[in-house]
This record gives C-alpha cells, structure tokens and sequence, in this order.
C-alpha cells in the first residue's frame, strides 16, 4: 500500500548507516521479515525513483498527542552510498516521507526443530534483525556478521539483547575474524550434530559464496537479493535475476520485487 | 461563485467511447492487474498492456534500468509472456474490468507483426491495437520499422489487413522528421497515432568503466523527455487528421493537459506510474478539478486549442 | 599511499593542443570575456564563440529561455554581433588570453557559409572554426543543413576550400541516424567533430494556452539530454576515426570524464555555465583531482576506453 | 561575484511575501540599488536555473561569535509564485545558498533638487528600498505603491520611518486608494512645482503606464525590468527586452541583465 510516513528519528548508528523509524498504518504491523519497502527521497524529480529497502524493525510506539493509543513504526537501516541515501540521511524528526509497503515476499520461517544460521554482509544486516527477532521465538538462531571494517558490523548488541550467539568476522581484522564471514559459518556447519536452514543477505558475491556451500551441504538455504528497481510492483520488469535454469538460450528471470526479494537459493543461478 | 459543474472528461479514440483522456502506457502499467491494488481501474479511459509477441520474450541481462537526470534509461529487452499465455492467463482479468485494455504488440518481421494483429483481432477483451514499430527488423540488417517511413507503412498495412479494430501506430521519436512517420503510418491505415515511445540514451559508470546497463543503451522516458514529445505532439497534430495520444514525461494533470492543448485526444502514463502507482488516477481525478475550476466544461475543447 | 602524481591533462584536438580536454560550448560562454571574472580562462582547454554570421543578428522576440524538467529550452535566435563587429569588438580581447579561441558561425546558405570560413580564416587570433550546420537552408525550403547528410557535406566541403584551420563540425541531434551525418562530415573534409548541439523541444503555459517561448519551439540542453549526448558520442566514436568533442549536459568531472570513456577527445560545458559561471575550471580541476586518485597518469588513457 | 551566503533569517511578511536575510561578503556592502542577486536554490537539479531577485536591503549585524567584528549581509523580498520560490520559503536561518551578486546595472541616484516619485507595484517594491534610503539623503521622496490587494502592499513602514511619503492604492480598495497607483502617481504630478525625477519597478503594465505618463510629461524615469535569465552575466541572451527603435526590420534588444534592470525608459520600445 502507499502512504505518508512521519519521521520519528533517523539517527546516524555507524559512520555512513543510519536507522531511521516511521510511522506506518496498522496494515504494515504484519509485514513479514524480508518484505521490503520503496520510499520516495522527495517529491521533486531528483531523485526521479523510489529507493528499496528492507524493513529493519516493526514495533509499536506512544504518541504524546493521541491520548495514549499506541501506534505501529518501521524502522529500516540504510547505507549512504548515493544522491538518495544521501538526502534521506539530512531528514528529521517530523519530516514525511512517501512509502509504498510492505512489499515482495519475505523469508519463509520453517519449523523450530532446526538451528538457524543467519548470514549478513554489511548492511544486508538490515533485513535479518525482524527475521532473527521472529526466528528466536521457536529456534536456536546464530548471526555471522561480516563487513570491510568495524564500521560495517551493524547493530550487533541488538541481535545478542534477543538472544541470538553472534560471530563477527571484518576483512581488515578490526573486528571478530580477519577474513570472511563464510569461514566462521563453515567452521559452524562442520560442528553441526542436527539440522540447520541458513538465511543470508548482502553483497552478490558473498551470497554466492553462501549458496554454493548450502549446495554442496544440502542445507536449506533462503537469500534475500537486491536488483535496481523502478516500480516495486512488478510492472517494469526491471529488478530481474536469472533464475536456476537460466541461460541465453532458455532464459528464466524472476522478478525480484515481486517473487523475491527472497528466494530458495536453490531457484537461483549460481556461478560455482 | 458559481458552483462548478461537472466537466465533460470523455473522448472519442478511432471509435472507442473513453471516460476521460487518461491511458496509462506500455511497459509501464504490466497487464493491469499489477496496478489494481494501487488504481481502480475504471477511473482511468483505458489501459495499454505490455508490449506483446508472437513468443514469449525472456528480455535482456541486468541491469535493466538505470536513474538519469529527470529520467530513466531501461533496456528491459521486450520481455513478454507471449499472446498465448496473454490469452490464457492475462485476457481474464481483463473482462472482469470495465475499461478499454489495448494491446500493444511487436514483432521481428512484417509477416510476425501481421500475424500478431490476427491473433489480436480475435480477442473481444481487446479493444484496440497499438503497434510497436520501435523494433528492428531482422530481416533487413536490423533497421529500426520505426525510423524509415516505408518499413513503417508496410507493417501497418499489413496490421491492417489482418484486423478490423481500431489501429494506433505508436511513434518512435529517433527519427529526423516525426511528421513523414506520422504521414506515412497515416496513408497506410492507422486509426491513431501515439508518440512518443522512448528516445534512445546511454550511461556509464565512471569507476567500473563500463556501460551502466548491460544492453549498453537503453529507452529513455520520463519528465526529462516531455520537451521532445510535447514538440513532436504539436508537429503531428498539426500534419495529420488522426487522433492522436501523447506520451512522454507525464507526470501531472498540468502536463497531460499541455499535451491536449498540443493536439493530443488522449494521453498516456508512462515512468509516472513507477514513481506514484496511483499516477494515473491522480492525473484524471486533478485533469476534472481544473477544468471545473477554470470553467471549462468539456475537455474536448483543449484538444489543439494551442494559440501559437 | 604513494604520493600522487601530477597527470597528464593535455589532448591534441586536430592538431591544436590544449592544456586540459575542457572547453565551453558556443552560445554559453559569450566571447569569453563575460565569465572572466568568474573563470580564470587559462585554467580551460579551449573557449568556443557564441555562433557568428556575416551580418549581426538580433534574434528571436521574447521570452526566449524557459526552464523544464532537469534542463532548459533556449531559442535565442542566433543573435550575435556579426563578423565585423568580432573583429573589431571582441578578437583583441581573445588576444590578451593564452588559450585558443574557437569561432563557432553559420550561414543561411553554402555560400555564406564559406564565405564565414575564410574570414574567419584570416583571424590569427582563432585557432580553429566549429560550424553549426542547425541551421535551416533558406535555399532549400528551410531544411536544417545538419539533418540531411549531402547538405551537410556541402557545407563541409566549401568550407574546407576556404580555410586551413582545424575546422569542427558540430553535429544536429535531431536525427535518425548521427553515424550517417559524421561519416559524411568526415568523408567531406572535417577534422574533429562536436557532438551534441541542442535537440528541438517546447513547453506550454496552460494557462495562457500558448507556447512559453515566443518562437514556439527552441533548443533543448542541460542534465536533462545527457544520456542522448552519451549514446550519440559512442556511435560516432566508433564510427569515424576523427576526434571528437563530446557535448550534453555535462555538470561535473565526473559526466566529462563519462564523455571521455565515451570516445570524446575534448569535452564542452554548456548549461552548466548558466547555473555556476565557474564551472568550466572546476570540471578541469576536478578531473585533474580524479585521474590523481585514481592514478591515472595521462587523461588521453581514458579516450573511448569503454569497456563494452 | 559567486560566494556561499548564510541565512540569517527567513520570514513571511505579508501572505507569500517572504523576507530573507543573508550574509554577504564585503564587496557585496557596496551594491547599487537596482542590482539583482541571482540564487541558487539547491544544488541539485530541480530548479535548475538560478532565480533573479532584488537587493531590498544592506546592512551590517555583528555576529555572535565572530568577537564583535561587524559583518555585512544583504536582503531580499519575495513573492512565492512557483517551484523556486517555494523552496526559498522553506530555508531556515544557518541554511546555505549560493549566490551571485551584486550583477547588472543599478539606478542613477541624480541630483539633489528634483522630487524623486518612486512607484512599485507588488514585490516591485523590492528594488526600491534601498533606493529610496539613498535618496532620502538629498531629495524629498514619495512613495505609489499598488498592488491587487492588502496583502501586496508590502514594508510600507519601512518606506515611512525613511521619512517617505507614502501613497498607496489596490485594485480592490482594501488598502489607500481604489484603483491604480499611476491615478496617484497622475495627481501628485499635476500638483507639482519643481523638477521631479520617477523611479519605477513592478508589472510590465504597469511600467508601461509610468512610461507613457514620463514621456509625455517629459520627467526623467528609470524602470527596473524583469526578464526570463539563465545566466544573469549576458552570456545566454535569453534576457533581452526591445530597445528604443526596435522593429521586427531593425531589432534593438538590450541585455537586461548587464545593460539593466534599470534602464532610462527612453531607451526602450513602449506600446502607446
Ligand atoms: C529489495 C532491496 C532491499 C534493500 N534493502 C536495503 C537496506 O535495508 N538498507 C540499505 O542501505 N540498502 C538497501 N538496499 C539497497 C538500496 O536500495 C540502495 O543502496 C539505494 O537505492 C541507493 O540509492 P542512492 O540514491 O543512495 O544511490 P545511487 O547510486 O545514486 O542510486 C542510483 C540508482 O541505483 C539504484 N541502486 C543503487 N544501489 C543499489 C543497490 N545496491 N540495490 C538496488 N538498487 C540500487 C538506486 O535505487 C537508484 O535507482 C536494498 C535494495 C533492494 C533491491
Ligand atoms: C532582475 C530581476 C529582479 C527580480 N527581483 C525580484 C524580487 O526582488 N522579488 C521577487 O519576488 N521577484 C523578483 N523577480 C522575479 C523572480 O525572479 C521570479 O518570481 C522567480 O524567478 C520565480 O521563480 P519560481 O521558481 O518561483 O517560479 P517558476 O514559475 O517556477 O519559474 C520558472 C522559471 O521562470 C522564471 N521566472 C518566473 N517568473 C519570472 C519573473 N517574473 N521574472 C523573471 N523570471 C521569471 C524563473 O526564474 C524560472 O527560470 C525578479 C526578476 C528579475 C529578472
Ligand atoms: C520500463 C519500460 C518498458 C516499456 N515497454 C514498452 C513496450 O513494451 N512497448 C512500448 O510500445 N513502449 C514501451 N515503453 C515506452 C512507454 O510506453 C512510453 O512510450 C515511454 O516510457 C515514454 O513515456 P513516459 O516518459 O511517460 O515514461 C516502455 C517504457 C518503460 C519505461
Ligand atoms: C542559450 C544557448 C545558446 C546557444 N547558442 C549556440 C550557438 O550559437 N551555436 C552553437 O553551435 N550552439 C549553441 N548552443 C548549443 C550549445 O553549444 C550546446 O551544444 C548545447 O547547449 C548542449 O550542451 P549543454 O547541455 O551542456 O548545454 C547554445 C545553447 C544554449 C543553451
Ligand atoms: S522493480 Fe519493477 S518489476 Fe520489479
Ligand atoms: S540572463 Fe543571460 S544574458 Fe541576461
């Protein structure tokens, strides 16, 4: 749906990632983990698109004015990297914001009998923390956390507050492990005595890295990906990944907006 | 104050009735259903579909879209379900609307675009034709049908043997003089003109060194291009008897009311729709509004009221 | 971090070098004079004249500029002092700057065109002539020399008789196909070719109901036309073995340098003028910045280094 | 010349009249009234050209921090009539713009023994303050300020504590007169003794009429002109207004933006 969301704060949370928190209609509190939303920057033609991102939190919060009523936010987590990521970050406390959410389709939760390994790479922390919020109510839930430097490891203590065992990894060794995030998840699966499902967003490359070991593990696996998008809607046709079976001759594209953003990494194509 | 009373927002498109001149475009509006939740559907004249062909289309590598100054490039590569699967699972959803949905169709050959008119032709849920002639023809070195007047002629005459509905050729603008395109589709048995489809642009990516699409170019569209189109719009009009639809950086009723005044009958929502799903809506509901507030009691009368 | 070392800015544009590839765009930069308070002129590559006829000219009527959607529509009218006036008015200041003058000009016909080249020719103090072949043939029922490839050869070659300058020819976006007016500017004598001029655009008031711009239609620059310009300079790049200079809402370091990776020698700022009167030395100093971080040695490493 | 101006403050003063104070540097202290800034109104590119305004006022304020040291800044008074304009009337105090100034060619002060007439309608007045501070110095000065009602009758309080003698008239009589300011203009010079010098700025029509009245009364008038501008510094030639002895046969255009605003009106094409 689409509607007008005031700024409750946007808050700088590590050197370029910020945490902003909105109010959203009472149809958005039941937004599911990995669903995404697409927010207008301004209502000027520069920026022309609406920016994806995903949902970081869902909760509830008290407004002086309304007599007590308790009203529902969302949060989302973003990384400043261009024109749009920019501006948002200079909005303010009582600033509006135009959204189209909840959007695509989220992560699929499975059954409590699992331990649960949520990988995240820089800001595709973002959506995994309503994930890992949901999973820890029935399973054992794990984060690997990686990221370039100790700026790029996000919101870590928030994940530990719900109970989930967090391993950090950084490519400079400034934080947890010196290397990648895969390791420690591999270290992890080498360990596990019962069964397990993975759930991993962040940069393609290390999606890729994560599917490949799901593979060749038979480890259930979800991931959540990104692709440019102009509608969010499934009307453009822009946000495509090649699906399983995809090649130049037989193509499959899946709409990410719409089939995704998160899929069965087993749906996706893969480079080995 | 008078009260204001309700203005006259329907028009006549090549013989279809339209409650008001607000269409949305091709490629933009996926095949209705995708806006539903967004749109109601019968607010708005009618509504163009994807562009379709004789096969399903897979369409072109990611990245397919890219942000530019005031617009955007895609190069979504005509991905399509094909008229098969269109009338299996598309034409459904279209009878359960009361609005005109007209089919926008392309091919690689003369013969592929006849035929697709035939096919067309046989749906009731289809209430008119556009034709796509952006694309290249494969049989002739790749030559765009839409940038050489007797290609163009010869796929209209060709649709128009194959189909009694009512016929809009939709123009390309990378063209030297739109008005010969516009003369030529015209004297081959169009019923409408549309224009414009997208101009054709590029962007690169500084540090990667690379093309930002992987297509290399892509269409360009939105508020960046209306000053071309609203040109183009004013030329054919002037040139030609057909109606005509005007398309390009539509973004508001002010601007869909520019393109009347041009000379359009009816205009169409392209990039809008990604930005505000709700655009076309919008633009119709705020089109009534300043017409009763400027006193204006049928949009008929913009329609080319241009004072040059 | 290694120390960065200080690049190599220079190109050789048809044999003029120039100490960095920027340059202004004709009609932007008046006679250079203008912006000297704002630009230290021997900070650029090159200034371009506003465009020259044999007889002053007043131009259009008024309102001749208006705003639109990330750029802007001018219809000046080619108004300018005309070639004596230069002379006597505006050259000795070109002689007081240490960077070469280009004299863009146009004529209503062949003739008048070749008559501008000589006298042009005869200007020790202009380094080389773009021609603006936007122009309509009062001769030929008013067609653009620019949009039909044997007009522009025409021009070309009368011009190339008439002079031994570097002579560019500044390409007309409003084409079907630019690749087939380079080539035939090429065939016919050119020595570097400027890519884009403005492309035709318009904008309505609606509530006056008549056109903004007195002249009706005008030249449409800026942000907005960017991707246009891009694809065009990588057509003809690849096309023709001439240098080019890439032109079109280049803003910053990093469009020019797009420009370049384009296949452009030298680039042009337009608009950008208009918007920050400085902008010309900042895009060279910038681009001067970026190839440091980068480190890359020579700018001329960047000419058409596109990886597609 | 281009600098980087605060905002020092920003405030309405009639319905979508809006008063902003900037700072300004010291070769700015020195303008001449009639000058025009040009403002940049964001960075980005929508607006993409700079907006043409006045100099309604200079002064020096001292600055908090900067020890005493007095500074000078400059002010402007405008309407909100689209995109621009609205977006200035956002700006806070502390907010950057971008300027140039002080661009084209101001009012001629004359001598001292002529009755100075100066007639604004709207926000023509905006020009005109400063001239009227200026003269004040030598002349006796009167003030026809017209508008369409009330609210465009602006900072007539301004004019009267600079000892001016204000006439005011609105097309709908809600402020002084009913009717149109050249009516008062027409009397006071039917009355007059001496010599008198007009100063003129506001609507085309208007400045036609003060023109008209001018010439035939053979009183020397200068108009400040407005002009659709891109460049502001006469390199676009999109400014220019008829000259004189301008025909469609021999066109005279003069370049509003370095030859005026501010024109002797003798200099250009009236209609009768
Ligand atoms: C489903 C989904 C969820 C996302 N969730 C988050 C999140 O929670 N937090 C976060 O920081 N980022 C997230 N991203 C990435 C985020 O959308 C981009 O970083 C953002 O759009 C960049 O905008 P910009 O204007 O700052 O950058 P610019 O580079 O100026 O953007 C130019 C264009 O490219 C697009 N673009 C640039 N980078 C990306 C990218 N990585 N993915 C998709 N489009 C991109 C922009 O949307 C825009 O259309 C998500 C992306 C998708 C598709
Ligand atoms: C020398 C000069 C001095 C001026 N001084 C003042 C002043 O002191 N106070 C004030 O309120 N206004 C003044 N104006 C008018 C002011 O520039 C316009 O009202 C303003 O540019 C409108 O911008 P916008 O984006 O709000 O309107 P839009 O209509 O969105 O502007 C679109 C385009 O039209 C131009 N434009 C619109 N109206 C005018 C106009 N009347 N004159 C020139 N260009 C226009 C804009 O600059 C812009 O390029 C002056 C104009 C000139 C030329
Ligand atoms: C993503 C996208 C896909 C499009 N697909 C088609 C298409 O299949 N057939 C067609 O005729 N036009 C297609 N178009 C062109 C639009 O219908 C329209 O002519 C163009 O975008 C200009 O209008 P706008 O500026 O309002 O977007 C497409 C445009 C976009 C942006
Ligand atoms: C106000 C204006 C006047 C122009 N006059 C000329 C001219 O006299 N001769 C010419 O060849 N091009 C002229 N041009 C075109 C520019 O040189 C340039 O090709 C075009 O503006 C595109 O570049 P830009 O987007 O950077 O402005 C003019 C452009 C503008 C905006
Ligand atoms: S973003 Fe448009 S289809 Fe997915
Ligand atoms: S505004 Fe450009 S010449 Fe006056």
């Amino acid at each position: 749906m689409q509607f007008t969301s005031l700024i409750l704060s946007n808050v700088e949370v590590s050197p370029g990632y910020w945490r902003m928190r909105m109010t959203a209609p009472p149809e958005c509190a039941s937004a599911h983990p990995g669903q995404f939303i697409m927010v207008r920057v301004n209502g000027a033609i520069d920026p022309l698109l609406r920016r994806p991102f995903g949902i970081f939190d869902l909760g509830t919060y008290t407004p002086a004015q309304s007599g007590g009523v308790s009203q529902p936010y969302l949060e989302m987590l973003y990384r400043v990297v261009g024109k749009g990521t920019a501006m948002l970050s200079t909005l303010h406390e009582n600033d509006l914001l135009d959204l189209l959410a909840p959007l695509g389709k989220g992560f699929e939760l499975r059954t409590a009998d699992e331990e649960k390994l949520i990988v995240g790479g820089g800001v595709g922390l973002a959506p995994l923390y309503l994930l890992a919020k949901e999973l820890v109510k029935n399973s054992k839930v794990r984060l690997f956390a990686g990221g370039r430097t100790r700026d790029d490891i996000l919101c870590i203590t928030e994940f530990e507050r719900l109970g989930v065992e967090c391993y950090t990894a950084t490519e400079d060794g400034s934080l947890g492990e010196c290397g990648l995030v895969t390791e420690a998840l591999l270290r992890r699966l080498d360990q596990l005595q019962g069964k397990a499902a993975i759930y991993a967003c962040g940069p393609h490359g290390m999606l890729n890295a994560v599917a490949n070991i799901a593979a060749t593990r038979n480890i259930p696996c979800q991931v959540s990906l990104e692709g440019y998008m102009a509608c969010g809607v499934g009307a453009c046709l822009g946000c495509v990944a090649p699906g399983h079976s995809h090649s130049s001759e037989t193509p499959d594209f899946r709409c990410v907006c719409t089939e995704g953003p998160v899929f069965e990494s087993g749906e996706l194509k893969w480079r080995d | 104050m008078t009260t204001l009373a309700k203005p006259d927002m329907t028009v006549n498109l090549a013989g279809i009735p339209l409650r008001n001149p607000v269409m949305t475009a091709s490629g933009t509006f996926g095949y209705g259903e995708e806006f539903a939740e967004y749109v109601d559907l019968e607010s708005i004249g009618a509504f163009v579909t994807k562009g379709l062909s004789l096969k399903a289309r897979a369409g072109n590598p990611t990245p397919r879209i890219v942000e530019t100054p005031g617009g955007m490039l895609n190069a979504i590569g005509l991905q399509n379900v094909g008229i098969d699967a269109f009338i299996s699972k598309k034409v459904p959803f279209l009878r359960s609307v009361n609005t005109p949905a007209i089919a926008n169709f392309f091919g690689n050959t003369i013969d592929e675009y006849a035929e697709m008119a035939s096919r067309l032709d046989e749906i009731p849920e289809v209430a008119a034709l556009e034709i796509n002639i952006s694309c290249p023809n494969v049989k002739h070195g790749g030559i765009v049908f839409g940038t050489d007047p007797d290609s163009a002629a010869s796929v209209v005459t060709a649709c128009r043997a194959a189909t009694k509905k009512p016929l809009i050729v939709k123009l390309s603008p990378n063209v030297t003089d739109v008005v010969v395109m516009a003369k030529a589709c015209e004297t081959a048995g169009a019923d409408a003109l549309s224009l414009i489809n997208t101009l054709t642009g590029m962007a690169i990516d500084l540090n990667r060194r690379k093309p930002v699409l992987a297509n290399v170019t892509g269409g360009f569209s939105g508020p960046a291009i209306k000053p071309i189109a609203l040109r183009m719009v004013w030329q054919v009009a002037k040139a030609v008897k057909l109606p005509i639809i005007g398309i390009g950086g539509i973004m508001n009723a002010t601007d869909a009311l520019e393109f009347m005044l041009a000379g359009a009958t009816a205009i169409q929502v392209g990039t809008a729709s990604f930005i505000n799903p709700g655009a076309a809506q919008k633009i119709a509901e705020d089109m009534e509004a300043w017409l009763a507030a400027n006193g204006v009691a049928d949009v008929k009368s913009l329609i080319g009221a241009l004072e040059t």
